[in-house]
């Protein structure tokens, strides 16, 4: 694949999606609602871009669009300089391969019918690595590295036996063990307690930094965004509002609404720091 | 994040390596048999299995015995019980005691072959519909509807009528196919909530085909939930067919517990011979009573939350 | 309105399954073997009217022609003449029409109301000894075996005890005679109708009652219930004004799905009871090879069924502001 | 006295198994107009603790021992009835905005107006109204939205709702129940706000449950870490903040990302400045002890005990000398 150095990871240009809200097969009713309402991003090679927004603010979208669990009704989405929306067959596959999701809510992520080996070699058979062997041994390292070791312990366990913060360390086992190039985690710590989510967050740093892999971190917190990425992206009802490195963005909000949130966020004036 | 040791040696104890669902299914039948509901059910269920064994040795014993050709030369109108006849003999001298046995192996094989198509129809149908959405979704389910408003019982007469004496593998075929919609209903709307579920999405992500997504990822999930329901099918099952029978249209070749009420009915003993008029009625209610209870104590140990749509049949 | 508009959606999608069965029943008796004409026109009629007959059916057209006489059929109420009666199908149908919708609304009104009362205050006594009973005795009504039942009551109360006629509908005496007023008449059918509602609600009642149980025990688990309690509410006002209206929405819906389940009972009822029902009728045609009659008599149960859904959709729709408003 | 004496409280819940602690000798009072906040992780018992002063457990859970004095009156033991006319009329409850707390068939006002009216039965109608009216007034939703339905209502104005319930029969104390929890988080600020400014207002005692050690900041005057049922660490909003000695407390808060960073505790030396041991409560091990990076052998073999580091400030932590 010719990789020009310059090539950014990912580019959006005025994306749009509408979802209507009936599907009946004797009345289509008019009502439609937008999600996603021209939004242009880019995401270098290498760094963790966040996207800040709200519940309904169309980011939980933006990312499924981003995957290709839906499509896009209007603009073009362009992965290492190709455009994905024709993506079929093996083209399509080889995009599944490059392309990850770390999802939200770590109680709902894993097939509880599956054992966490199952779970995190599957995506090693989609991918046709036949050797069982290869397959534990890619397991293992992807469980390692998320933190869950011993991994031949974890192997046989079910989801149900975990902690919220263990399944969703086994997720970004089986999100990372096919080496993707580009991670999408959508709120992957909203589910999670405090002291959990802290783990979490300097796992997916520590990810980065050893993987080079390219991030795309969806949140709702402000905080967290600044904590973990470079670049930040504010979105609001389905338009970017703002984007820029971030600590500028914190610190000269060029926006009334991310001037909003960021004074909406708590503030411990009390202490004496 | 650090694991203390508990949790470690929690994940190496034989009960953690047994299968999940294995697990899952001992913790449940202990749930299941805690409950004097499912024991009733099995209770019950047991004593019909034990009939529907038996009801092979009568006719090895004496062929006087057989339910459907076996006559007692020496009787020739309906008598009440006798050493002879536990249960007396119906107008033409045929044992009802063998009739009533027999009526519990045909009341399984409609029971659970039916229920089991219709079931196998019904996941598969809602599986399809609830994953595949859309047009596709809404023209099964509308379909399903359709099939749902049909009264079923009065659908197979009028079929009947049309295509003529009905044997009794194609009842079982009719009654399995105008029972699948509330299955698919009920798996549909499980699959709508399963599709919304990350780990499927986290499938498609990885780059699963549609194929290994319905049956590696949504069947195993809804798969207790269609066991639930063939319980509940099994017993609508075997009601449609004893309807059918007692209204003249079952299988001629066969004893069912619907014919004997028919032959009750019709030949005008439904008031002299109670001993003939009682026994098929009961057995009839409480193969379906025990069906019904093994659904009820099932359905109790699977989320009752997943049942919004309760069914009558 | 958004309510108008979706009663109007829902009679649409009615109106379009009542068509779909129209035509399903058109390709099942063209499929079936035999001879659809011999089918339609009994054999001992004239030639001359049996000749008006296939014209007037479309018999004697192409298979296309004779589907949109078919359906212009339907709506103009020419089903044929009935091989039985020797009269218009419509005609039968006009007279046994009534007293099914008679039978059948009173039973699911009054097991539907019975059952969903005693399940509410079964549910709110979850886990007591009158709960387990009340449910165990719902399970067997519900899963008693109709006819037999119908057949034991006409055994004990009408044979045996003899406080009911043992079937039909009417006592002939009683409206011969010219001096009978409308209660008189009125008084005679309730004696005759009681057996079989009586059979038909213990059929019943035990299924609505175990819905509406499993949908209260739902609603208790809900956030709101907690509010009304918090709210310093007394139990019989949160178990009357908060979860009881949020618990009749599923079991509405749910007799609304077993309303075919209904009529099935409905059809037997009647045959056992000999109740001149448009159910009994249908099992009689089928049983007489009465094609013309079975066909039409099943068309109308279909609609009463339908129409039936309709009447539970606007009560749901009522019953729940989210879909008014 | 104090308007609310919890004491020695200890709630459990009989699964089919076993019998679950779920608080677990929990003690504490609280003053007229005070406010104190509960911390703590999912399923470490703050809400079973919220719905136990109002006797509202589910029908599994059971108050173990322990007291609960409100105002005079132990609530424990009251009649029903008389609970019930303690219910709302003088604690009141905001509930999690997550939480479907609205009956969904019947109208926001009408849900209101049967609060107001089975507490002042002798009320009019016409008067009722004028009431929620001005309730409507204060948490800002205009007046002709009161008859709503449940469903015509945005999150945040259904919350304010909830608040504007909570105050129709001016309680002597509120107990809110993650009030915030899944609203956006400028939302999430308004109603804080407004429910800070109406405390101080109305000079009503508040429990505020969350497990956002940020959001109880911003409200409350006292905060109560909890941890696996137990309270391990109270004191003073500014003394918890300023100097945590409960290491499950310095891990909450060393965890706690601000816009301006991770929050940073100023004294960076492990536990805990010299202070006196107050009375042994507790016989059972640390809950914390196999996350705590600082657990000793002590730690594992007695039980933590409560130290008093300041007389407003305590913590069950045995490396506290």
């Amino acid at each position: 694949m010719p990789d020009t150095p310059a090539e950014p990871m990912v580019q959006i240009q005025g994306i749009k999606k509408t979802y209507s809200e009936d599907r009946s097969l004797f009345a289509r009713s008019a009502q439609a609602l937008t999600a996603i309402d021209g939004v242009s991003l880019c995401i270098e090679k290498g760094e963790v871009f966040g996207l800040v927004g709200a519940s309904g603010s169309g980011k939980t979208t933006l990312g499924r669009l981003l995957l290709k669990l839906e499509e896009i009704d209007a603009g073009q989405i362009r992965f290492q300089g190709k455009d994905i929306s024709g993506l079929k067959g093996a083209a399509l596959k080889d995009f599944r391969r490059r392309v990850q999701l770390i999802p939200q809510d770590p109680y709902q992520s894993l097939n509880p019918y599956m054992s966490i080996f199952d779970t995190v070699a599957e995506p090693l058979i989609i991918h046709g690595i036949r050797s069982s062997e290869a397959r534990r041994q890619k397991a293992a390292q992807a469980l390692d590295a998320a933190g869950l070791s011993p991994a031949a312990d974890f192997f046989p366990s079910y989801p149900h036996q975990l902690s919220g913060g263990q399944r969703q360390r086994a997720a970004i086992a089986r999100a990372m063990v096919l080496s993707p190039e580009f991670v999408i985690a959508d709120e992957p710590t909203s589910m999670l307690d405090a002291t959990i989510s802290f783990t979490i967050f300097k796992l997916l740093a520590d990810l980065r930094k050893t993987q080079g892999v390219t991030l795309l971190f969806i949140t709702h917190d402000l905080a967290a965004a600044r904590f973990l990425c470079d670049r930040i992206a504010v979105i609001y009802k389905g338009q970017i509002v703002e984007s820029g490195l971030s600590e500028q963005v914190i610190n000269n909000p060029g926006s009334d609404y991310t001037r909003a949130l960021i004074n909406a966020q708590p503030r411990f004036s009390f202490v004496n720091q | 994040m650090n694991f203390s040791a508990e949790t470690r040696a929690a994940c190496n104890t034989a009960a953690a390596k047994r299968s999940y669902n294995l697990q899952r299914f001992l913790d449940g039948w202990a749930l299941f048999y805690e409950n004097p509901v499912g024991k009733l059910g099995v209770f019950l269920l047991a004593c019909f299995g034990v009939m529907a064994l038996i009801s092979y040795i009568p006719p090895l014993i004496d062929p006087m015995y057989h339910p459907m050709t076996g006559v007692d030369p020496w009787i020739s109108n309906a008598t009440g019980p006798s050493a002879k006849h536990w249960l007396g003999t119906d107008n033409l001298g045929r044992d009802l005691f063998t009739q009533l046995l027999t009526g519990a192996r045909i009341a399984f094989m409609v029971g659970i072959s039916a229920a089991f198509m219709s079931i196998v129809f019904g996941t598969l149908i809602g599986m399809i519909a609830g994953y595949a959405g859309r047009v596709t979704d809404a023209a099964l389910m509308r379909f399903a509807d359709m099939i749902m408003v049909m009264p079923s019982l009065l659908v197979v007469l009028l079929l009947a009528s049309l295509f003529g004496q009905l044997n009794i593998w194609i009842i079982v075929l009719l009654i399995a196919l105008f029972r699948w919609p509330g299955v698919s209903r009920v798996i549909r709307s499980q699959t709508l909530s399963l599709k919304q579920r990350p780990f499927i999405d986290m499938a498609r992500v990885a780059g699963a085909s549609h194929m290994r997504i319905i049956f590696r990822h949504i069947l195993p999930n809804v798969l207790p939930m269609a066991c639930l329901y063939m319980t509940f099918r099994v017993t609508s099952a075997i009601i449609v067919e004893a309807a059918l029978a007692f209204l003249g249209f079952g299988d001629p070749n066969t004893v069912s517990w619907g014919m004997m009420l028919q032959w009750v009915w019709k030949t005008g003993h439904m008031f002299q011979a109670p001993y003939w008029l009682l026994p098929p009625g009961i057995c009839i209610s409480l193969i379906t009573l025990s069906f019904y209870l093994i659904g009820r104590a099932m359905e109790e140990v699977l989320d009752p939350r997943l049942r919004k749509e309760e069914n009558f049949e | 309105m958004h309510f108008r508009k979706l009663i109007f959606r829902r009679i649409i999608e009615v109106m379009a399954i009542f068509f779909l069965i129209l035509t399903g029943l058109f390709l099942l008796f063209h499929l079936s073997p035999g001879d659809p004409v011999s089918r339609m026109v009994q054999p001992g009629m004239s030639a001359e009217d049996a000749s008006m007959l296939i014209s007037q059916l479309g018999l004697d057209q192409p298979l296309w022609l004779q589907y949109l006489y078919y359906v212009k059929n339907f709506f103009t109420g020419n089903f044929g003449i009935s091989f039985h009666y020797g009269q218009p199908v419509i005609h039968i149908i006009g007279r046994r029409l009534p007293n099914t919708i008679l039978l059948f609304t009173t039973s699911v009104i009054l097991s539907a109301a019975a059952g969903v009362f005693w399940g509410k205050l079964v549910a709110w006594y979850k886990g007591r000894p009158i709960d387990t009973w009340v449910t165990i005795l719902a399970l067997v009504c519900h899963t008693l075996f109709l006819p037999w039942i119908a057949l034991l009551f006409i055994w004990i109360f009408a044979y045996h005890v003899g406080w009911f006629p043992l079937n039909g509908m009417i006592t002939p005496e009683v409206w011969i005679n010219p001096s009978a007023g409308f209660l008189t008449k009125a008084a005679d059918i309730g004696h005759h109708m009681l057996l079989p509602l009586l059979t038909l609600f213990i059929i019943h009642v035990g299924s609505y009652l175990l819905i509406m149980r499993s949908s209260m025990l739902e609603t208790l688990k809900e956030d709101y219930i907690l509010t009304a309690r918090a709210k310093g509410l007394s139990e019989k006002r949160v178990r009357n004004r908060h979860a009881a209206p949020n618990a009749y929405l599923p079991v509405v819906t749910s007799i609304g799905l077993s309303l075919a389940f209904s009529i099935n009972g409905g059809a037997l009822t009647e045959t056992v009871f000999s109740w001149p029902g448009i159910g009994r009728e249908l099992i009689f045609a089928v049983s007489n090879n009465d094609y013309p009659l079975a066909l039409a008599c099943f068309l109308f149960i279909s609609l009463v069924v339908l129409v039936a859904n309709v009447i539970v959709d606007v009560l749901y729709a009522y019953l729940d502001p989210r879909i008014r408003y | 006295m104090a308007l609310l004496e919890v004491e020695n409280l200890t709630i459990a819940y009989k699964t089919r198994r076993e019998t679950a602690i779920a608080a677990d000798r929990v003690n504490f009072s609280l003053e007229r107009g005070r406010s104190v906040g509960i911390v703590g992780e999912s399923g470490c018992g703050k809400t079973t603790l919220g719905m136990a002063l109002l006797r509202l457990l589910p029908s599994n859970g059971f108050v173990k021992k322990g007291r609960v004095t409100f105002d005079g009156m132990d609530l424990l033991s009251l009649p029903d009835t008389r609970m019930q006319r303690v219910r709302w009329k003088r604690i009141a409850m905001i509930f999690q905005a997550a939480m479907n707390a609205w009956n969904p068939v019947q109208r926001i006002g009408d849900q209101i107006l049967e609060a107001i009216r089975t507490h002042d039965p002798k009320i009019t109608k016409a008067e009722a109204v004028k009431q929620v009216e001005q309730l409507y007034e204060l948490v800002e939703i205009p007046a002709d939205r009161i008859f709503d339905f449940p469903h015509q209502y945005s999150g945040g104005m259904k919350q304010r709702a909830i608040i504007a319930m909570a105050l129709a029969c001016s309680p002597d104390l509120i107990i809110a129940d993650e009030p915030t929890t899944a609203l956006d988080v400028i939302v999430q600020d308004q109603i804080l706000q407004k429910i800070k400014a109406i405390q101080k207002e109305k000079n009503i005692a508040l429990i505020f449950i969350s497990h956002d050690i940020g959001v109880v900041a911003g409200v409350c005057h006292e905060i109560m870490v909890m941890y696996r049922g137990k309270i391990v660490e109270a004191g003073r909003r500014e003394e918890v903040f300023e100097v945590p000695v409960h290491p499950y407390t310095r891990a909450l808060l060393s965890s706690y990302l601000t816009i301006d960073g991770v929050f940073e505790i100023r004294d960076k030396q492990s536990p805990a400045p010299p202070c006196t041991p107050a009375e042994p409560l507790s016989k059972e091990l640390c809950g914390y002890v196999h996350l705590c990076p600082h657990a000793s052998e002590a730690c594992r073999s007695r039980p933590p005990q409560w130290r008093e580091i300041t007389p407003t400030h305590k913590v069950l932590c045995s490396l506290c000398r």
